[in-house]
């Protein structure tokens, strides 16, 4: 049977299953790899981990549901991600946050919506430059409402990244099964 | 405590310069000009110079190095926890910066993560490990760049690998990815993370330091602390001493958040009087408003009002002494126009969002917290609710595995406290607000 | 031990001997009924069974079960009636309800009301205001009758709604939980489960 | 001795083993020190913060599960400090849990419940929401999973990493949202998945077999011996204390036996025991007889023959009692040793075992049987899916002893179309199998939950039963029908 991993990916999960001292420990990075090629975490993506590279499902769903970085469900292809934490609450960082929602809302019942999704994270660690934001995996700093809506603009004229089309080509894959 | 004759009062905070060596250097990430400034020196001098493991760890004792993640533990003393016997120890850097308000160990892989990987080969050596790992948090995309360009880079050196520098000193570093998670900063925590599991803390005793990763003895040092055992070890315990308090010995970073004129991470001794950072060092608060609070080492700290803060020092023991804590010198700058009632909403949030769910008070009393604190914000609350507040964090105190619950309480019964004047206006609001309804 | 000494007073028996007495009580029957006869003076005594007699709100008369707004049984057949019940006249047998949401419900719950004592003590002990004590008080039968009262008859009998009609349906809502039972399972919450609360 | 220490627990003085914890020490000299999460019979994992205890010297509050007890240490579990710790542990457990009572078949032997009457805090403070969790979750054919009113003690979690090593359980999301579960809906499936309702501590885990079926307070338990298997687990038997009705067996702590747990195959074994499942009287010749004909019949068969005439077959699932009673009755009736059969089920492993518990041997008192048999100095044949011995014997008169778990037997019915084949034979048993039917002579017996009496285990552990009121009053244990017919041979004479 056709592994649910590409190759290029399985080469990665048998790296790291050999990289640490024991292979429990390679599952975080192994769901880092697997969100990085399919851009989240599907229930199939656990099972093939436990049919193809023998690891327990129970141990790898811990994980998976503890740590907040996992994405359990299919994104959008950028996501604005906006530290609400003490630091970048006090500069600002709601009404980045809500401008950011409404900007993205807005266009979405335009009807020309942008690939955004944005959600209020807990402390992105450089509270100096607060409001501190990340869209994927690209950090800005002094994030105030206006620089949020010029990111989202920016990004959205790009061309998706190739971890959202892969992840897109996925679902309509899935979809089309029975 | 003996704040006002402070020895630093006066001196620019430029003169300290022992993390901070490469600020404006430009390149300074690259290997060649930490070398050109002095790196790898340390190294070989304890390798290659005939320094025993006991030599470095007395030679750290004697500085009065103290962990710089939060607790203030001493280093050397940590490191002498550890069982002689060979066998496999493992050494972790603990890179999960995640208190808000800190920012102080990126910034040193933003200068040159090298310090850090030569103060884990020394501390590796001390203490007998021949692997280690750097734990990031898997928020830090460019830092763990930076830091696995650094091991490669120490690795081409011949600073690591199978024979350090020719010595036979066997040592292999790998960085560790984390996912999302506050906790993984406490030390067993990350442990467990660093084993694959879920970043829960572990039961103590057995103490890491003779049972930790993998059942074997592991320490766990923050970034900080390692950076400086370089330097340390290069210009002798008593250089090192010549900066800090008597017991809060040597220089730390602080990093310095909310609306201030000049945010940024400052090295500075410790003992430096916190008036003069925030409104000297800083620029003080933007727009010049006045200064309501501050939480002086990270959002676990237990806060100190605008009159607290007149002559306080930044070290360990004139926090204690005020009920407070230094933690991680994340100095987070709260302004007069900002309700402490929103404040202490904010920090439970990110304490109930946080808490890894293994203990009961904790799991329960952080959500307990936030949907009180939030009843108050709501307009929902009655007079008692902040006295309710400080009280059940007060129950969550010292009565779980790690301090995550002493975390929460710390804001959760110092801002009732000391601001309950304004809890009342929002009892008010309430009164009024069903008033104007009829 | 001691003595009470009852034997009658001879004088006291003399003066109030049973057929004086008889006859002043006989008087006054005949004076009471004469006048009430005569329409001179109200009866008191109700003309059952073609007048009922209103006992106060709270008689405890005959059970009933109690229903939730939907029409089902409220009773979650926790037995704290049947455990509390000094004459073990309850007999419940639980099952798993077709309604997720509440779970265990009565499959069976009888009363055998020959057994009964109308103490209250399952009303009182009932958690969830299922089971209430109604004004029916007329429970003469013949030998034949059922006389174990099932769930239907308990549920629904025309006596008891007719005179307790509305409150039949409780509006305690305790018992009616929160409809997670069908929500995803562990672990698969909405995404990104540590952002946006 | 020198691995002994000595603390003092409230003022009393008491010595355990070094490396004992407080909770052990506690538990040795009997104080009681509420806890959740920790159980004897695991490893410690210190998350339920219940068992505060105040050590003198130490500024904080310990937890006795995974504080080692020192030499001189001095604990106290009672000081208003300690106690208002306990309170407030307790009300963090309880503010997010559901309270359906009524509903919950754990009621009754709670331990959420038990700790609120013993030092509950009675005034809750929690005014907010509670957190919703999934509810009435199927986690396999023997479980139910309630995870909101799980209180994470972990208990199930690491009895299936550490006992079964299964580690079909695991702990998802964190913070208030952390649920217990299997992954994605699959099933607990092992022979010891019973046992995962015993440790819970509330009614997160229930078991289907008991669900909704009985409250717990109409129940009396009986301390007795599992008959599923050699390995004879100590165990309580719990029977409804008004209708006589079996509901359950649960394991009884035994060290030497079975230390805290008990295999699903042993749950069943109160199945056999209720009246639905039971002969209540003797049939001969295809006709309901009363037990005093019944006997009169044995008794005039043995008058009749001599001793090599008579074959008994036994199967090992009675006591040692009864198996000294047939031998020793029939011995002295019939003036000499009648043949006598061992009877074991065909497809029987006896020496598999599966590793925690459960051996291949399904009858409790092998051993026991082989002892008496090599007391009385009979020797015995084996039948085992080959009956040509008994067949070949030519006996005039054979006594079947039958199996009381029929379950262990599934070839039974096989068995008992050979021995109804033979002249006279007569059956001790309960089967309701229809071949039964055919034996001459058909005589129901107690069961084990009703005679007193001993098993002896695969190891040689002897253990006694515990004689419940009888589930038909008439009905006796193969020994007391021995004594009867003694009395009739008497009576004759």
């Amino acid at each position: 049977m056709a592994s649910f991993f590409s190759p290029a990916l399985n080469e990665k999960i048998k790296g790291f299953l050999g990289r640490y001292e024991t292979r429990r420990s390679s599952i975080l990075p192994i769901l880092h790899a697997i969100q990085d090629e399919n851009d989240w975490i599907s229930k199939e993506a656990v099972q093939a981990l436990e049919a193809e590279h023998g690891l327990s499902v129970v141990d790898v769903n811990e994980v998976l549901s503890f740590y907040t970085m996992y994405r359990k469900t299919p994104p959008k292809a950028y996501r604005l991600e906006v530290c609400g934490s003490i630091s970048c609450w006090l500069n600002g960082a709601d009404k980045t946050i809500s401008t950011a929602k409404d900007y993205i809302a807005a266009a979405e019942k335009s009807g020309k919506p942008v690939p955004f999704e944005c959600h209020k994270v807990e402390c992105l660690g450089v509270c100096g430059y607060a409001p501190v934001a990340l869209v994927n995996k690209d950090r800005y700093l002094n994030v105030t409402p206006d620089a949020a809506v010029k990111l989202i603009e920016d990004y959205s004229n790009k061309d998706l990244p190739a971890a959202a089309k892969k992840c897109a080509a996925d679902l309509a894959a899935a979809a089309q099964k029975p | 405590m003996p704040v006002m004759n402070s020895p630093y009062m006066g001196r620019q905070p430029s003169e300290f310069k022992i993390l901070t060596e490469l600020e404006g250097v430009p390149n300074s990430r690259s290997l060649d000009v930490y070398k050109e400034h002095g790196g790898y020196a340390a190294l070989e001098k304890v390798l290659k110079g005939g320094m025993s493991p006991d030599d470095v760890i007395n030679l750290v004792k004697a500085s009065g190095l103290r962990g710089r993640g939060g607790a203030g533990f001493p280093t050397g003393m940590k490191w002498g926890f550890v069982p002689k016997p060979a066998g496999e120890k493992y050494l972790i850097t603990n890179f999960d910066e995640g208190e808000p308000g800190t920012y102080k160990d990126r910034y040193i892989a933003e200068l040159n993560a090298h310090m850090l990987i030569e103060g884990k080969i020394i501390a590796a050596y001390a203490i007998g490990a021949s692997k280690s790992y750097i734990y990031l948090r898997g928020e830090f995309y460019d830092e763990i760049a930076w830091c696995e360009q650094a091991i490669k880079e120490a690795y081409d050196a011949g600073y690591l690998g199978d024979n350090v520098l020719g010595t036979g000193f066997k040592h292999h570093m790998d960085v560790y990815v984390g996912a999302g998670a506050y906790i993984c900063g406490e030390e067993t925590g990350l442990i467990s993370s660093l084993e694959g599991k879920k970043g829960q803390p572990k039961l103590k005793p057995p103490f890491p330091a003779v049972k930790g990763y993998l059942g074997k003895p592991t320490i766990v040092n923050n970034v900080e602390t390692l950076a400086a055992v370089p330097w340390i070890i290069r210009n002798g315990a008593e250089a090192y001493k010549k900066f800090g308090t008597e017991k809060s010995a040597g220089t730390k970073l602080f990093n310095i958040s909310g609306p201030v004129v000049r945010p940024g991470c400052y090295e500075l001794p410790l003992g430096y009087p916190l008036k003069r950072f925030i409104y000297e060092d800083c620029g003080g608060l933007i727009g010049g408003k006045k200064l309501k609070a501050v939480i002086p080492g990270g959002a676990s700290a237990p806060v100190l009002t605008a009159a607290e803060i007149e002559n306080m020092t930044m070290d360990y023991e004139a926090f204690a002494a005020a009920g407070t804590m230094l933690g991680s010198g994340a100095v987070i700058v709260i302004p007069e126009d900002v309700s402490m009632v929103h404040v202490l909403e904010n920090l439970m949030h990110f304490f109930k969002d946080e808490s890894c769910g293994q203990c009961t008070p904790c799991r329960e009393g952080t959500g307990w917290l936030l949907k009180m604190s939030r009843d108050i914000v709501n307009g929902d609350g009655a007079p008692g609710d902040a006295e309710k507040i400080a009280d059940v964090a007060g129950k969550m105190m010292g009565r779980t595995i790690c301090t995550f619950s002493d975390a929460a309480a710390g804001p959760a019964r110092s801002i009732p406290q000391k601001f309950a004047h304004e809890f009342l206006e929002f009892y008010k609001n309430k009164a009024s607000a069903a008033h104007a309804q009829g | 031990m001691a003595f009470v000494n009852v034997s009658r007073d001879p004088e006291r028996n003399f003066k109030n001997g049973y057929l004086a007495t008889s006859l002043v009580g006989m008087g006054t029957t005949l004076v009471t009924f004469a006048k009430q006869v005569f329409g001179l003076e109200e009866s008191n005594t109700v003309q059952w069974p073609e007048v009922e007699f209103q006992y106060s709100e709270r008689f405890k008369g005959a059970h009933f079960l109690t229903k939730r707004p939907d029409g089902r049984v409220r009773c979650t057949a926790c037995f704290l009636c049947a455990t509390n019940c000094p004459a073990q006249c309850i007999t419940i047998v639980a099952g798993e309800s077709p309604d997720k949401g509440v779970e265990k419900y009565p499959v069976r719950f009888e009363i055998d009301i020959l057994r009964c004592v109308f103490c209250g003590f399952c009303e009182e002990a009932c958690p969830v205001d299922a089971i209430r004590m109604g004004p029916e008080y007329s429970m003469a039968g013949l030998a034949e009758q059922k006389w174990v009262y099932t769930k239907a008859y308990l549920l629904d009998r025309e006596a008891v709604q007719r005179k307790v009609g509305e409150k039949q349906v409780s509006k305690k809502d305790e018992n009616t939980k929160h409809d997670t039972v069908e929500s995803s399972l562990p672990g698969v919450h909405a995404a990104h489960s540590g952002h946006d609360h | 001795m020198s691995n002994q220490i000595t603390l003092s627990i409230n003022n009393q003085s008491i010595s355990v083993p070094a490396g004992s914890t407080i909770m052990e020490a506690a538990q040795k000299l009997g104080v009681s020190v509420p806890h959740f999460c920790w159980h004897p019979g695991l490893s410690i994992a210190g998350v339920c913060r219940f068992c505060m205890v105040k050590v003198e010297g130490m500024p904080k509050l310990q937890i006795a599960c995974n504080t080692p007890a020192t030499e001189g240490m001095k604990v106290d579990t009672v000081s208003a400090e300690v106690k208002d710790a306990h309170k407030w542990a307790l009300e963090f457990h309880l503010i997010n849990h559901p309270l359906d009572c009524p509903i919950c078949d754990q009621a009754g032997e709670c331990e959420l419940q038990n700790y609120y009457m013993k030092v509950g805090k009675y005034q809750s403070q929690m005014e907010d929401e509670k957190v919703l969790k999934p509810k009435a979750l199927d986690v396999g054919d023997t479980l139910v999973l309630d995870t909101e009113r799980c209180i994470l003690c972990s208990r199930c979690v690491r009895f299936e990493d550490e006992v079964t090593k299964t580690s079909t359980l695991g702990i998802f999301n964190r913070g208030d949202q952390a649920t217990i579960g299997t992954y994605q809906g699959r099933k607990i499936k092992h022979n010891y998945s019973y046992n995962l309702a015993d440790i819970c501590p509330v009614g997160a885990f229930t078991a289907k077999d008991f669900r909704f079926k009985c409250r717990v307070w109409f129940l009396k338990e009986a301390k007795t011996v599992c008959p599923g298997c050699s390995t004879g687990c100590s165990v309580n038997l719990f029977q409804n204390s008004n209708q006589r009705e079996y509901y359950r067996l649960k394991p009884r702590h035994n060290a030497e036996v079975n230390g805290h747990w008990m295999c699903d195959t042993g749950r069943t074994m109160y199945e056999h025991l209720n009246a639905s499942t039971r002969l209540s009287a003797p049939l001969l010749n295809g006709e309901n007889v009363t037990f005093h004909a019944a006997l009169q019949a044995v008794s005039d068969a043995t008058k009749s023959v001599s001793a090599d005439k008579v074959a008994v077959v036994f199967t090992a699932q009675f006591t040692s009692e009864e198996y000294s009673a047939v031998l020793n009755s029939l011995k002295t009736t019939l003036k000499g040793t009648p043949k006598v059969f061992v009877w074991r089920e065909e497809t029987e492993t006896e020496e598999s075992f599966d590793g925690i518990l459960f051996r291949g041997d399904r009858n409790p008192n092998t051993r026991g049987m082989t002892e008496v048999l090599k007391q009385e100095s009979v020797g015995a044949s084996i039948l085992k899916g080959d009956f040509s011995a008994l067949a070949n014997a030519g006996a005039e008169l054979t006594l079947v002893f039958g199996p009381e778990v029929e379950s262990a037997y599934p070839s039974l019915a096989k068995a008992l179309s050979r021995f109804v084949e033979l002249k006279k034979s007569v059956y001790f048993g309960n089967t309701l199998n229809e071949v039964a039917k055919k034996f001459w002579l058909r005589i129901p017996v107690k069961t084990f939950a009703e005679k007193s009496g001993t098993f002896v285990n695969f190891n040689g552990v002897a253990q006694k039963l515990k004689a419940n009121p009888p589930v038909y009053p008439a009905v006796k244990a193969v020994d007391e029908y021995f004594a009867d017919l003694g009395k009739l041979a008497q009576s004759a004479v």
